[in-house]
């Protein structure tokens, strides 16, 4: 009883005073919007949602609307509904899904706000609605990882692949392009098979236990990020299978980590500082009427045990 | 005795109806002809109910012919039996809560306009002119969750006036109704009676009986032992066709010299459930409860009990003032209740007849951690042959027992506990003749040895059989205590009516 | 007569306290949000309950039977890929924008049709209605996997998405679909023989039986009407995306659920109105809108929610308690 | 005579239909794939069962005594970032004590709340469902939680490490089956939870304390909710904040499966075991042979309703229900 009072005592204090705030940054320049995809699911949009918030509060002519849509489409499209009433300058969305938010995105254009759409892009044909994209090349993070791959087995293998979420857009792209470059680059290299993970630890771990048993035959494992690659190889670890190689994207800090003890081939270095402040950045230059490039990608380079030194390790 | 025509209203003629392992009707023959009154008699057991389920529709005859007005029917459902004009008023409610009089009336056959509608006025009026025949101060739009139990029991009487009804089955019906009420119900069925329908009585209360019916036809075990008009025969002939002997239901006679005063109630109140109740037990004396449904002595037996919390009064055990918090404070002070409905209260129907017997003991049959077989068999068997339980094993689920056994087992519980009070709420509802005496005579056995026994009872003959004094309620007040030797029938009923012996005098 | 008046005011606040709590917090979010009290923010909050509002429609008839549904969430994610993909098939290309009306028929019908597969395998098994839709939930969604290969799909017709965003006169023309949908089953089940038999089967079942109700039939035409509500739900809230996703309606029936159960139904069956279960959709959708308004912190939502709803229980429970007489079991 | 017998085995059938399925599912994966029969991939299947098991045991409990438990996911999430991310902060001991602390406290309120308000425990356990996952949401910050050494942690051992062979998962998640078992079989307070999820009002008209059984019954269940947390986290070595998503789903599965009624009174530790292992063979068998994962989803909604469907039509004695 005392943790739930507690939390509501708490979750009414921040709402009162979020609601002090809202109110004392009237006088700001610009009010921009974001609604992210999933916050908490990941410490990837942990810290991304983290840096926006620093961002915003560092540069004094920004007041910033942080929303978090839950991972469900339907209340992302709430949420921008409920930004085009706030009357914001600008809306930045990070998709949950690229294709259903197109028409709420429209919606945002017909009420003049400019739309930025950060870390996942929208599908192609809501270009036309939005002012810019900004993030990472989730397609080219995928061929990336393809090339690591190739490079890891000298290009004659046979890998297993652990994907994202079924459904969401970041795990759709990777999984294309890693795909389509390996077939491309490597042909000698065959995904056995291919098992969603759910961008969850645990249950990547779970899959690899059942292809381990499965095949006796696997050289590399493509993860969709370095969260369910780690989970991933503690399964293989648990059964003494070695000399297999683990490729995944978006480093995390445990990967960072299996890379430096060696047991990690090599990842996709991906800030989500970088990620956010790149995002709130375009949205101001928009804003300032400064000409943006429509695609506006950060670097993502491949990060490996050979050049890991030359970045810091994740915070997260 | 007017002549009606010749065809009766309704025949039955060897009606057979077996469920798994038993011959719940053998061959039962019945005829009520129209504009008669037709009681069915019969213990608990005898058939009744069935026979009048099948004759409903809701249970199909194994063999036999149902004759409505000479043409032989088949009943496939409920529906169906009050579509041809035989209605059953059931003897349990079976109302919705959450409709109104007017829905409940007429459930399942809502008039209504071509587009599925419901056609309100016509609902209402329709509604309106039967209770306005009921003498109902209450209209059809009152939701039935806002109306008293007896006025429930009318809604469900007013079900039947909805047809054009050729036989009229009521079950119990005044059981829960006042004495005001059952003056009103008797007037619509001679009103019915007047207008060429034909009625079948059930009822447990020789008195209504008499008063009411035209013939009567009695069944035991299932099988038809006869009819009588009424007019022709007396109480005596009828209990022993009933039971196949004579049954004295004398007043208690036995003067156990009663010892200490085990309980001791003062001004008990609990809200307005019952008011300022006042009296003792002592060891030895059985004090019989006598009064309607409602008039507030389960609710007293709960609160000693612990299961409410009195607003008032004070209770003495053994001389000393008590609070008890619960039925576990209860039972550790030396209270057992065997309560009123065993199905709902008495009994965890899915479990076996051991565990419920030893359910109350069951912290205190242990080694070490774990509860010892041994010991619950024993108690299990002990009462097992002590109340004479016909149960395959103690494994089966007392769910599949009888409702005489069922009880037995709750009663067995409670022995088991060896209380100093023991109450007993309704000892013999549902069990069979033979069972009954036993139970009587175990009440007086334990009283003898020293318990302190309250009986709680709406049959009269039970009450005035088993106790030593008795405690006529009504309204939530006591109205009269009686010694043995003072207690008659008349003097009963009275009181239990909330005639006060001043008044009354 | 005025006292009178003034009881029935009080009995149906005590039967809908839930109302009483939506003008609590109208007035709360109105005072301390300047955005909040605004025409088209009413309109917003009225579209963003339509998907949950339209399955809570349904599911307060299987409720009041004493049933639930759990798979509505799987049957919205259903009938959007349905609707989404089939509007886009070769077949109807030259149908111009009619080629949504063969996507509109093939979604309402299948959500009408694994509702009535829901209802037939209670009435016919005797399986708990919980049981059964539990299974639902994850077969359903199962399908919607194997229909759709984990695919997203887009409407490349705008005019879909184009319905979903247009208004009849001022009001957007979803929370108008809403308005109708709730007066008609309101309708349905205070005014029609089909309608107040439900509260029959709920609250008497066996009293329904012998009057001639035939339960099982009754009960699957609830399940059907729940199913096709979730399939119209899934309709409107891909017309709002113009595309459909997998993971559509994901604990959709958790939270309708809850608005049913804010509204008053109660879970044993018997009891509810359309008028309680508006009433808890509003509260969902305002309590959600309001916060969203404030910015109060995701994290804090979730826990503001849920203790919410539990609270409103306690409440319920405090105004049905008989008091001190209360037998204490 | 013989048709009589005959009948006995069909109701047999029907009564241990659940255990028959088990069978049929395991000779049927084991002739069509080659490595599920492999004891290296049955003993895996078990020790990836272990933590809905676990779950799954304290769960039936809640369920035996006439209640649900919906609130088992999120309670998991909640215990297992606790119990990771206080580990490098305190070490694993009081790590270990101050997360199971929690999660009882936990299980206090769903007591409190079901046993002695009395409110409907399907709608409070969603109601906390969705609390806990924002209490677990506030506690982490949202942030992923690790530990930094798990070589070095005999904490690691719990999830990874094996005795006689045999995973230690599965020791945990055996000995505590049997356990409760027993507890449920054997001892007064077992009996009590039955009496009570029978018919509650005839069990306080006995003299139980109803509202103490439910009560114990919810802190079972957040117990086991600990345990299993414990080897989540250090299965895992680190937690996300929604580990446990769908958990709770999957444990009632496992929990009808074993034939325990939702209506309370009935059912049985070790056969909320078997169902559970059901539906561990069955996610795995369809995996190794090569069916889409989401196929399993399928399978499992003709399972359940089959599995209860038969159990139901065994004790009614036919095999449709007689609603008009």
């Amino acid at each position: 009883m005392t943790t739930t009072l507690k939390a509501l005592v708490a979750g009414t204090t921040a709402m009162a005073a979020t609601c002090a705030l809202a109110l004392a940054a009237q006088a700001q320049e610009y009010k921009i919007g974001i609604t992210q995809n999933n916050v908490g699911v990941d410490s990837y949009q942990t810290t991304y949602e983290q840096a926006f918030i620093a961002a915003a509060e560092a540069n004094e002519n920004v007041e910033a609307v942080v929303l978090d849509a839950g991972g469900d489409v339907a209340r992302q499209i709430a949420q921008i509904q409920d930004l085009i009433q706030q009357q914001v300058d600008a809306i930045i969305i990070w998709p949950t899904n690229g294709q259903a938010v197109v028409p709420a995105v429209r919606q945002a254009k017909n009420a003049g706000i400019p739309v930025i759409v950060t870390n996942s892009n929208i599908a192609e044909e809501g270009f036309d609605f939005i002012a810019s994209f900004s993030g990472p090349n989730n397609i080219q993070q995928g061929a990336s990882s393809a090339e690591l791959m190739c490079e890891a087995l000298d290009g004659e293998g046979n890998i297993v692949q652990i994907s994202g979420q079924p459904g969401y857009t970041t795990a759709i792209e990777r999984q294309q392009g890693f795909e389509d470059r390996l077939a491309e680059a490597c042909p000698g290299v065959t995904i056995m098979e291919t098992q969603p993970g759910d961008w969850n630890r645990e249950k990547s771990q779970r899959v690899m236990e059942a292809f381990l048993v499965k095949y006796d035959n696997i050289d590399g494992v493509y993860a969709g990020d370095d969260n369910m690659g780690v989970g991933a190889l503690n399964a293989a670890k648990a059964a003494g299978r070695e000399g297999i190689a683990f490729i995944g994207a978006t480093n995390f800090s445990v990967g960072y980590e299996a890379m430096e003890r060696g047991e990690y081939y090599g990842s996709i270095y991906q800030s989500p500082v970088d990620d956010a402040e790149a995002a709130l950045q375009t949205a101001i230059d928009i804003l300032d009427g400064k000409d943006v490039p429509f695609l506006n990608y950060f670097e993502t380079p491949k990060i490996t045990q050979d050049n890991m030194g030359e970045f810091t390790k994740p915070v997260f | 005795m007017t002549e009606h025509s010749e065809t009766p209203a309704l025949r039955l003629e060897g009606i057979v109806k077996t469920f798994p392992g038993v011959r719940a009707l053998d061959g039962v023959d019945l005829e009520v002809r129209a504009g008669e009154v037709h009681a069915l008699l019969g213990e608990n057991g005898a058939g009744k109910s069935t026979l009048m389920k099948v004759l409903a529709g809701m249970h199909q005859p194994n063999e036999g012919r149902i004759i409505l007005e000479g043409r032989e029917v088949r009943m496939a459902n409920p529906m169906d039996a009050k579509a041809q004009g035989v209605v059953l008023i059931h003897q349990e409610l079976s109302l919705c809560d959450g409709l109104s009089v007017a829905e409940n009336v007429y459930l399942g056959e809502l008039p209504h306009t071509k587009w599925g509608f419901v056609d309100w006025s016509t609902l209402h009026a329709r509604t309106d002119e039967i209770l306005k025949k009921l003498n109902c101060n209450f209209d059809a739009r009152t939701r039935v969750s806002d109306l008293s139990i007896a006025r429930q029991q009318m809604v469900e009487i007013a079900r039947a006036l909805t047809v054009d009804a050729k036989v009229v089955v009521f079950d119990e019906p005044t059981a829960s109704l006042t004495d005001a009420e059952k003056v009103v119900l008797f007037d619509v069925i001679k009103d019915l009676r007047a207008r060429g329908v034909g009625i079948v009585y059930i009822s447990h209360r020789m008195d209504e009986i008499f008063s009411l019916s035209d013939r009567l036809s009695v069944l035991r075990d299932g099988s038809y032992r006869g009819t009588k008009v009424t007019a022709e025969t007396d109480e005596d002939e009828v209990t022993r066709m009933m039971i196949g002997r004579s049954l004295t239901h004398e007043k208690n006679t036995d003067t156990v010299e009663p010892g200490a005063v085990a309980l001791e109630v003062r001004g008990l109140s609990c809200g307005k459930l019952f008011r300022d109740v006042s009296f003792e037990v002592r060891r030895g004396e059985v004090v019989g409860f006598y009064g309607l449904v409602g008039a507030g002595r389960t609710e007293i037996a709960e609160t000693l009990f612990g299961l409410r919390t009195p607003t008032a009064g004070t209770i003495l055990l053994d001389g000393e003032e008590v609070r008890i918090s619960g039925p576990l404070d209860a039972i550790s002070r030396g209270i057992s209740l065997v309560p009123e409905s065993r199905k709902e209260q008495g009994l965890v129907l899915g479990m076996s007849c051991r565990d419920n017997m030893t359910l109350p003991q069951i912290g205190d049959l242990t080694t070490g951690p774990f509860v010892s077989n041994g010991a619950e068999i024993a108690i299990y068997d002990q009462y097992r042959d002590r109340l004479d339980i016909r149960s395959p094993s103690w494994r089966q689920a007392v769910g599949n027992l009888s409702g005489g056994n069922q009880q037995k087992i709750v009663i067995g519980k409670w022995l088991a506990m060896k209380p100093q009070v023991l109450i007993v709420d309704e000892p013999t509802r549902g069990i069979d003749v033979g069972a009954k005496g036993e139970i009587h005579k175990l009440i007086r056995t334990l009283a003898s040895q020293g318990y302190a026994v309250i009986v709680i009872s709406s049959e009269m003959p039970e009450v005035l059989h088993v106790s030593d004094r008795v405690i006529a309620m009504y309204s939530g007040e006591v109205i009269r205590s009686f010694g043995v030797g003072e207690v008659t029938e008349d003097s009963l009923v009275q009181a239990i009516s909330g005639i006060r012996p001043d008044r009354a005098a | 007569m005025a006292t009178l008046k003034q009881n029935a005011a009080l009995r149906w606040l005590t039967e809908n306290p839930i109302w009483g709590f939506v003008v609590l917090i109208f007035v709360f979010f109105s005072l301390s949000n300047e955005f909040f009290f605004d025409m088209n923010n009413f309109q917003n909050i009225l579209v963003q309950t339509s998907t949950i509002g339209l399955i809570a429609l349904g599911m307060t008839l299987v409720m009041i039977n004493g049933n639930i549904d759990l798979s509505v969430g799987a049957v919205v994610a259903l009938a959007a890929s349905l609707m989404v993909d089939i509007q886009s098939w070769d077949a109807f290309s030259g149908w111009g924008n009619w080629q949504m009306l063969p996507a509109l028929i093939a979604a309402l019908g299948v959500g009408t049709a694994l509702g009535a597969l829901n209802g037939i395998i209670v009435w016919k098994t005797g399986v708990d209605a919980f049981i059964v839709t539990l299974g639902a939930m994850l077969g359903v969604r199962g399908l919607v996997f194997v229909y759709t290969k984990e695919q997203s799909f887009f409407a490349m017709n705008f005019t879909f998405s184009d319905l979903g965003m247009s208004t009849v006169g001022p009001v957007p023309s979803l929370a108008v679909l809403f308005l109708i949908a709730t007066v008609l089953v309101h309708i349905l089940l205070s005014r029609t023989v089909h309608g107040r038999n439900t509260y029959a089967v709920g609250g008497n079942r066996e009293a329904a039986v012998n009057a001639g109700i035939r339960v099982g039939p009754h009960m699957v035409v609830n399940f059907m009407i729940v199913g096709f509500m979730a399939a119209l739900a899934g309709v409107t809230l891909s017309s709002q995306m113009g595309a459909a996703t997998p993971n559509l309606g994901r604990d959709y029936e958790l939270w309708v659920i809850t608005a049913v159960v804010l509204g008053g139904t109660k879970l044993t069956g018997g009891a509810g109105s359309i008028i309680g279960t508006f009433g808890g959709v509003l509260a969902i959708g305002i309590l959600r809108n309001g916060m969203n308004l404030m910015q109060v912190p995701a994290f804090y939502v979730l826990v503001i929610l849920g203790s919410i709803l539990i609270a409103v229980l306690i409440l319920d429970k405090q105004l049905t308690r008989k008091g001190v007489e209360a037998l204490k079991t | 005579m013989a048709s009589a017998r005959l009948k006995g085995i069909g109701s047999l059938l029907a009564r241990q239909g659940i255990l028959i399925a088990f069978a049929l599912f395991l000779l049927g994966f084991a002739a069509f794939s080659d490595s599920f029969s492999d004891a290296d991939n049955l003993m895996q299947v078990v020790r990836q069962s272990a933590i809905i098991g676990v779950i799954a045991i304290g769960v039936t409990v809640v369920v035996i005594s006439g209640n649900l438990d919906l609130s088992v996911g999120s309670m998991l999430s909640f215990a297992t970032v606790m119990v990771v991310d206080l580990h490098d902060k305190i070490g694993p001991v009081p790590a270990i004590a101050v997360m199971l602390v929690a999660v009882l406290v936990l299980g206090c309120i769903n007591g409190f709340l079901v046993g002695v308000l009395k409110l409907n425990s399907l709608i409070v356990t969603l109601g906390m469902l969705s609390a806990i996952q924002g209490l677990t949401l506030i506690y982490s910050g949202g942030q992923n939680v690790d530990i930094a050494d798990q070589e070095a942690t005999w904490f690691s051992l719990i999830g990874r490490g094996s005795f006689l062979g045999i995973a230690l998962p599965i020791w945990i998640f055996g000995t505590l089956a049997i356990f409760m078992h027993v507890v449920m079989s054997t001892t007064a307070f077992g009996r009590r939870v039955y009496a009570v999820g029978g018919n509650p009002t005839a069990s306080v008209f006995s003299g139980i304390r109803r509202t103490h059984v439910v009560f114990a019954a919810y802190m079972i269940s957040a117990l086991c909710v600990g345990i299993a947390a414990l080897i989540l986290g250090s299965r895992v070595g680190g937690s996300q904040n929604n580990v446990g998503q769908g958990y709770e789903l999957q444990v009632l599965a496992g929990v009808i499966l074993g034939g325990t009624s939702l209506l309370g009174g009935s059912g049985t530790i070790l056969k909320t075991v078997i169902g559970v292992l059901i539906l561990g063979f069955i996610q795995n068998g369809l995996l190794l042979l090569g069916f889409a994962y989401y196929v399993q989803w399928l399978v499992t909604w003709v399972v359940i309703i089959l599995a209860v469907w038969l159990d139901i039509a065994a004790k009614r004695g036919r095999l449709l229900s007689p609603i008009a």
